[in-house]
């Protein structure tokens, strides 16, 4: 019972660092490439919006979908949670590892498209609509290319447990094991939270698409449910391909920690230098490329672990 | 019972306390800032993207403040009034008066200035007029500089309600009754028949793919961030591809005279300083660049491309020119914004016509004013040319255009060029005897149909279109009748 | 260790997410918002229809060869937990499967199924 | 709080039933939603209420897969009934039931049969030793012996994923694919009228 307690808490404290993290890391970069000058605006620009977005009425359009429109958002959270939950954090901070962790994940993961695509559904209005049927794309796209990285990550473990494929890591990480498979997690990681290159749901072009019709506390919701699944999605790809807690001098968690603020780095970085991508080029990229690329990783992955052994 | 009420007011002074502490945090967030710009007022309510104070958002549900900025127009009044009502409350408008003109009731005297500064006290008195009609609740800033502070004091109220959120201009009608007529109570012949909550459904079109599938009407604009200002466009989206599109009226005509102010406008009528001319196409350029990266996502880059703009002064170039080599250098390096706009809202050279400036040149047509001009060839000026005429080709010509600019401004030194009644603006090419108009706009329908959405922003993005220059083109040309 | 507490706990915080936001939003009842305030942002002009509509998916095609695609996952995971202990045998069926599928890819891509339609 | 029969029986039980009545409930919901994206998405309900009753039985690799393609598929069924419903919304109201005198014989008598396997069947008793062996034990099921179950399966959605594409796509190196094609009328000893041959099709 004090483990399941621990582990909540750990938890709870991790996602609330991470989206933190997240705000203040978008708002760093975003002035670093805008050419303002660094100041401690940083730290209290997120905070400061959220309260700000909690005294703001929600709206409502004509005739929307009311209850599916609130649901959105407290599932997307909930489902970032989730996915967090299944990567121990530490040795002894496995709160829902499980033998089946990356198939727990990934269907967390499948799930996110539900949360947007009700998001930009229940509204009744154009931009949100095409918003969501456009991440129904993307998601479709990255979903093969995110499952069989994470089984090729799987293979030198000999089991879908997180924790196993940590500890499989001992000797030398995936990312060098397993070349292909870090740099086609972070684009699929990018479509999941739709982050930078991948904003396709909530793009510029649809006047903010799934959130166009969305303020106050909902909308605050939303992007704190969609910091939430980035986070997750970024200590998953510390775990699998960068060895998790595995690290000398300092405790596991702090490597955790370390190795996922890596990784959130890169993928907020990306956010502000790369063009959103087209969702029609995308969609043919992710099957021609990215899914024969990562069967390809399936392979030599099964090929370097029969050698291993 | 005393004691009950002295409890309550108690429990009440808490809550007061604090739904004030938290409004002082929330106060001291950037302002959510939904602009809309009128006549005039597009360069202001860009520029609000420079203010780290201010966060301009792409709707204006999530707004507090909007700006609107200019002069709005009857065509334009309706659509902001209902932007207006959508943003959610607690919401605000602020007025920015262009031009800096009087307040109406300081004694103006026209007849000591010039016929621009006439337009523009009448411009001013008619959004005055507006204001008070209208928004008679809304703040009003003369001075471009005034728009940041006014903003934080209007948003500062709003969090801390000191000030009461602004109600709905419209009435609030409730939608026409359209229940119980068929068996399941809906609302006319068939599943599709009647009108739910007082608006039809769509109806069925002919799509490409041979599949018959409900086709959306709208009509998108004027204020859509991701558009220019002003634009209307009659669509019909099938899914998410533009199906049909149409150009609707310029909302600007007959609002916008000659502008003494731009030095293309007078350069029609004599000769004007190379430097000034090619620093103000430079800036124009860098403009757009900046609008164009924001459509893309990229607020910070387009943050940056802006400040390069508001920046650039005669003095500074040669530092201008470097910080944007080295921009350029990483855009033109970027994949993904190759891939984002290579192949997008590509252009025939037999659809080009009437349209000059970068776009034909951007589509192998090498047409340019300046070709014909003695003091800009003497620079060695030479048009850059670009064959593909799509939109990537259309960012390379801008760029290069903006970095040939500011080349031509150093070697300028006090030549002059104009006067002939034909000038090269950032656009194309005005030319006073033959009445024609430049036709850019007229493009943007072909080159967005049948495209998914996306692709057509995408294209209007890169045609770089002014509506307000359209007008005024028009009438400069009717004057010159 | 606990899969079905896990899953548990995305319902219990799914609900209370959505009990926050109700109370924290209670303080204007969502029907007392007025009817110009509910129209759907257009920038500025009014919809003439509902924005619900038969909408055309133009990546159906995609979506089909997902549906067969995602079947291939019930295999994948069992397979790659027994894959080091079977060794071989099961490098070269993963193998024939893979290539099976990349054909049926190659295919969708030839036949133009992965662009709108 | 290890959940398992073996180990919290009361725990197990209450949250069995919730799981079993709430999987009911989401189903019966499908046929009550008047928009097919509500339908399509409590019938996933109804699926994770399934889920979750599989991984109570320690079934945990195929509750989660359940819940994983699910998700997927229910999506992809809401797009492509909003695609082809008329009022997909369900912003008319309406009557999603056809048939009902058969349909209600038909899902009372198919709920029986399977109550009377659940009730009166013989299920074996064995107590799941090491619930994490499941998904072991599912692969060499599957790879096994014979490369048989593997190849079958690959080779059939080989032949799904060339058919579907052959029927769906539009274009193809063939040609359109509607080419020749005669639509169905929209009323019975109607004239077809084919897809482009006119605008107005008010005739229904």
């Amino acid at each position: 019972m004090t483990d399941v307690a621990a582990g909540v808490l750990a938890l709870g404290v991790a996602l609330f660092l991470g989206v933190y993290l997240v705000s203040v890391l978008d708002r760093f970069v975003s002035d670093l490439v805008a050419g303002h000058g660094l100041t401690a605006n940083v730290f209290w620009a997120g905070p400061r919006r959220a309260v700000l977005l909690l005294l703001q009425q929600p709206s409502r359009t004509e005739r929307p979908d009311a209850e599916a429109w609130a649901f959105a958002p407290a599932l997307l959270g909930a489902l970032g949670a989730l996915g967090l939950a299944t990567i121990p954090l530490a040795p002894e901070l496995p709160l829902a590892d499980n033998a089946d962790g990356i198939v727990l994940f990934g269907a967390a993961m499948a799930l996110v498209m539900v949360a947007v695509f009700l998001h930009g559904w229940s509204a009744n209005s154009v931009f949100p609509l095409i918003g969501a049927y456009r991440f129904v794309a993307l998601a479709l796209s990255y979903e093969m290319p995110l499952a069989l990285v994470l089984i090729s990550a799987a293979l030198p473990a000999e089991s879908l447990s997180v924790g196993e494929i940590i500890r499989s890591q001992t000797d030398v990480w995936n990312v060098i094991r397993q070349p292909l498979g870090l740099p086609i997690y972070m684009v699929t990681v990018a479509g999941l939270a739709f982050w930078g290159p991948l904003r396709l749901p909530d793009a510029a072009d649809l006047s903010g698409g799934t959130r166009a019709e969305v303020s106050g506390p909902a909308l605050a919701a939303w992007e704190v449910g969609r910091s939430m699944v980035l986070v997750a999605a970024a200590a998953m790809g510390a775990a699998a391909f960068l060895g998790g807690w595995l690290g000398p001098w300092l405790p596991g968690v702090v490597w955790m920690g370390l190795k996922t603020l890596v990784l959130l780095v890169l993928i907020v970085w990306s956010g502000h230098h790369l063009a959103r991508v087209r969702t029609e080029r995308f969609v043919v990229v992710a099957w021609v490329v990215l899914i024969p690329l990562a069967l390809i990783d399936v392979f030599l992955s099964g090929w370097l672990a029969l050698a291993a052994r | 019972m005393g004691v009950t009420s002295h409890r309550g007011a108690g429990r009440g002074a808490v809550r007061d306390e604090l739904r004030r502490a938290v409004g002082k945090i929330a106060a001291g967030s950037a302002v959510p800032v939904f602009p809309m710009a009128g006549v005039g007022g597009r360069d202001a309510a860009r520029r609000i993207r420079l203010s780290r104070r201010l966060e301009v958002v792409s709707s204006p549900r999530a707004a507090n403040v909007l700006l609107i900025a200019g002069e709005i127009t009857p065509r334009l009044l309706r659509p902001a009034i209902r932007i207006h009502d959508q943003a959610s409350p607690p919401r605000a408008t602020l007025f920015l008066i262009a031009g800096g003109a009087p307040e109406p009731d300081v004694p103006s005297k026209p007849e000591a200035g010039s016929n621009t500064e006439v337009a523009a006290v009448e411009s001013a008195l008619r959004t005055h007029a507006i204001r008070d009609r209208f928004f008679p609740f809304a703040g009003l800033v003369h001075q471009e500089s005034e728009v940041e502070a006014a903003s934080r004091a209007l948003h500062r109220d709003l969090v801390l309600a000191e000030r009461a959120t602004e109600p709905a201009i419209q009435p609030d009608r409730p939608p026409l009754p359209w229940r119980g007529r068929g068996p399941y109570g809906h609302g006319g012949k068939g599943m599709t028949g009647g009108a739910p909550y007082g608006r039809p459904l769509p109806e069925r079109g002919n799509d490409r793919d041979g599949l018959q599938l409900d086709r959306l009407p709208l009509r998108i604009g004027p204020f859509f961030p991701p558009l220019v200002p002003g634009l209307l466009l009659d669509v019909e989206l099938h899914g998410d591809v533009v199906q049909a599109a149409e150009l609707g009226p310029n909302p600007f005509s007959g609002y916008v005279g000659a502008s003494a102010t731009c030095p293309f406008m007078r350069a029609l009528a004599s000769p004007v300083r190379i430097a000034d001319l090619e620093l103000s196409r430079a800036r124009s350029h860098l403009r757009w660049l900046s609008d164009a990266l924001h459509a893309l996502d990229l607020s910070a880059l387009s943050i940056r491309a802006l400040a390069l703009a508001e920046r650039l002064e005669a003095d500074n170039v040669p530092l201008i020119s470097a910080e944007l080599a080295r921009f350029s250098r990483r855009l033109e390096r970027s994949r993904t914004l190759t891939w984002a706009t290579r192949g997008v809202g590509h252009i025939r050279v037999d659809q080009v016509g009437d349209t000059h400036g970068p776009v034909a040149r951007a589509t192998g047509v090498e047409a340019d004013a300046r070709c014909d001009d003695i003091e800009y060839l003497a620079l060695g000026f030479r048009p850059i040319v670009h064959d593909d005429g799509d939109a990537w080709a259309r960012w390379r010509q801008r760029i290069g255009e903006a970095r040939q600019s500011l080349r031509l401004v150093t070697q300028a030194g006090d030549r002059r060029s104009g006067g002939a009644g034909i000038v090269e603006d950032p656009r194309g090419m005005i030319r006073l005897q033959t009445h024609t108009l430049d036709s850019t706009s007229q493009l943007l329908p072909e080159l967005v149909t049948g495209r998914e959405w996306g692709d057509a922003v995408l294209a209007a993005v890169s045609l770089d279109l002014d509506l307000e220059r359209d007008a005024r083109l028009t009438s400069v040309i009717e004057e010159g009748r | 260790m606990i899969t079905a507490g896990a899953l548990l706990m995305v319902v219990g915080t799914t609900t209370i997410a959505l009990l926050v936001l109700r109370w924290v939003g209670g303080a204007v009842r969502r029907e007392t918002i007025p009817e110009p305030q509910r129209l759907p942002f257009l920038g500025g002009n009014p919809p003439t229809t509902h924005a619900w509509s038969r909408y055309h998916i133009r990546y159906y095609a995609m979506a089909l060869l997902f549906l067969a695609f995602d079947m291939e996952m019930v295999f994948m995971y069992p397979w790659a937990v027994v894959f080091v202990r079977e060794g071989t045998v099961a490098l070269v069926e993963m193998l024939m499967f893979i290539v099976i599928l990349l054909l049926g890819i190659l295919y969708a891509w030839r036949e133009g199924a992965l662009e709108w339609a | 709080m290890t959940i398992g029969t073996d180990h919290a029986p009361l725990f197990a039980d209450v949250l069995f039933w919730m799981l079993a009545v709430g999987s009911v409930l989401a189903g019966w919901r499908v046929f009550r939603a008047d928009s097919m994206v509500r339908a399509a998405y409590w019938l996933l309900a109804s699926f994770a209420g399934t889920a979750g009753i599989l991984l109570l039985l320690h079934a945990r690799f195929l509750g989660l897969i359940l819940l994983l393609m699910m998700a997927g598929e229910m999506t992809i069924m809401a797009a492509f009934m909003v695609m082809f419903m008329m009022n997909p919304a369900g912003l008319n109201p309406m009557n999603m039931v056809h048939q009902h005198r058969t349909a209600i014989i038909a899902g009372v008598g198919a709920f029986l049969g399977l109550a009377a396997v659940g009730v009166f069947g013989e299920f074996p008793a064995r107590p799941l030793l090491d619930a994490s062996q499941v998904t072991a034990d599912l692969g060499v099921e599957l790879l096994g012996d014979s490369m048989m179950v593997f190849e079958t399966a690959g080779v059939a959605l080989l032949a799904t994923m060339i058919g579907s594409i052959a029927l769906a796509a539009h274009r193809g190196r063939f040609g359109p694919a509607d080419e020749g094609s005669e639509p169905p009328a929209l009323v019975p000893e109607a004239e077809t009228v084919r897809p482009g041959d006119s605008r107005d099709e008010e005739q229904s």
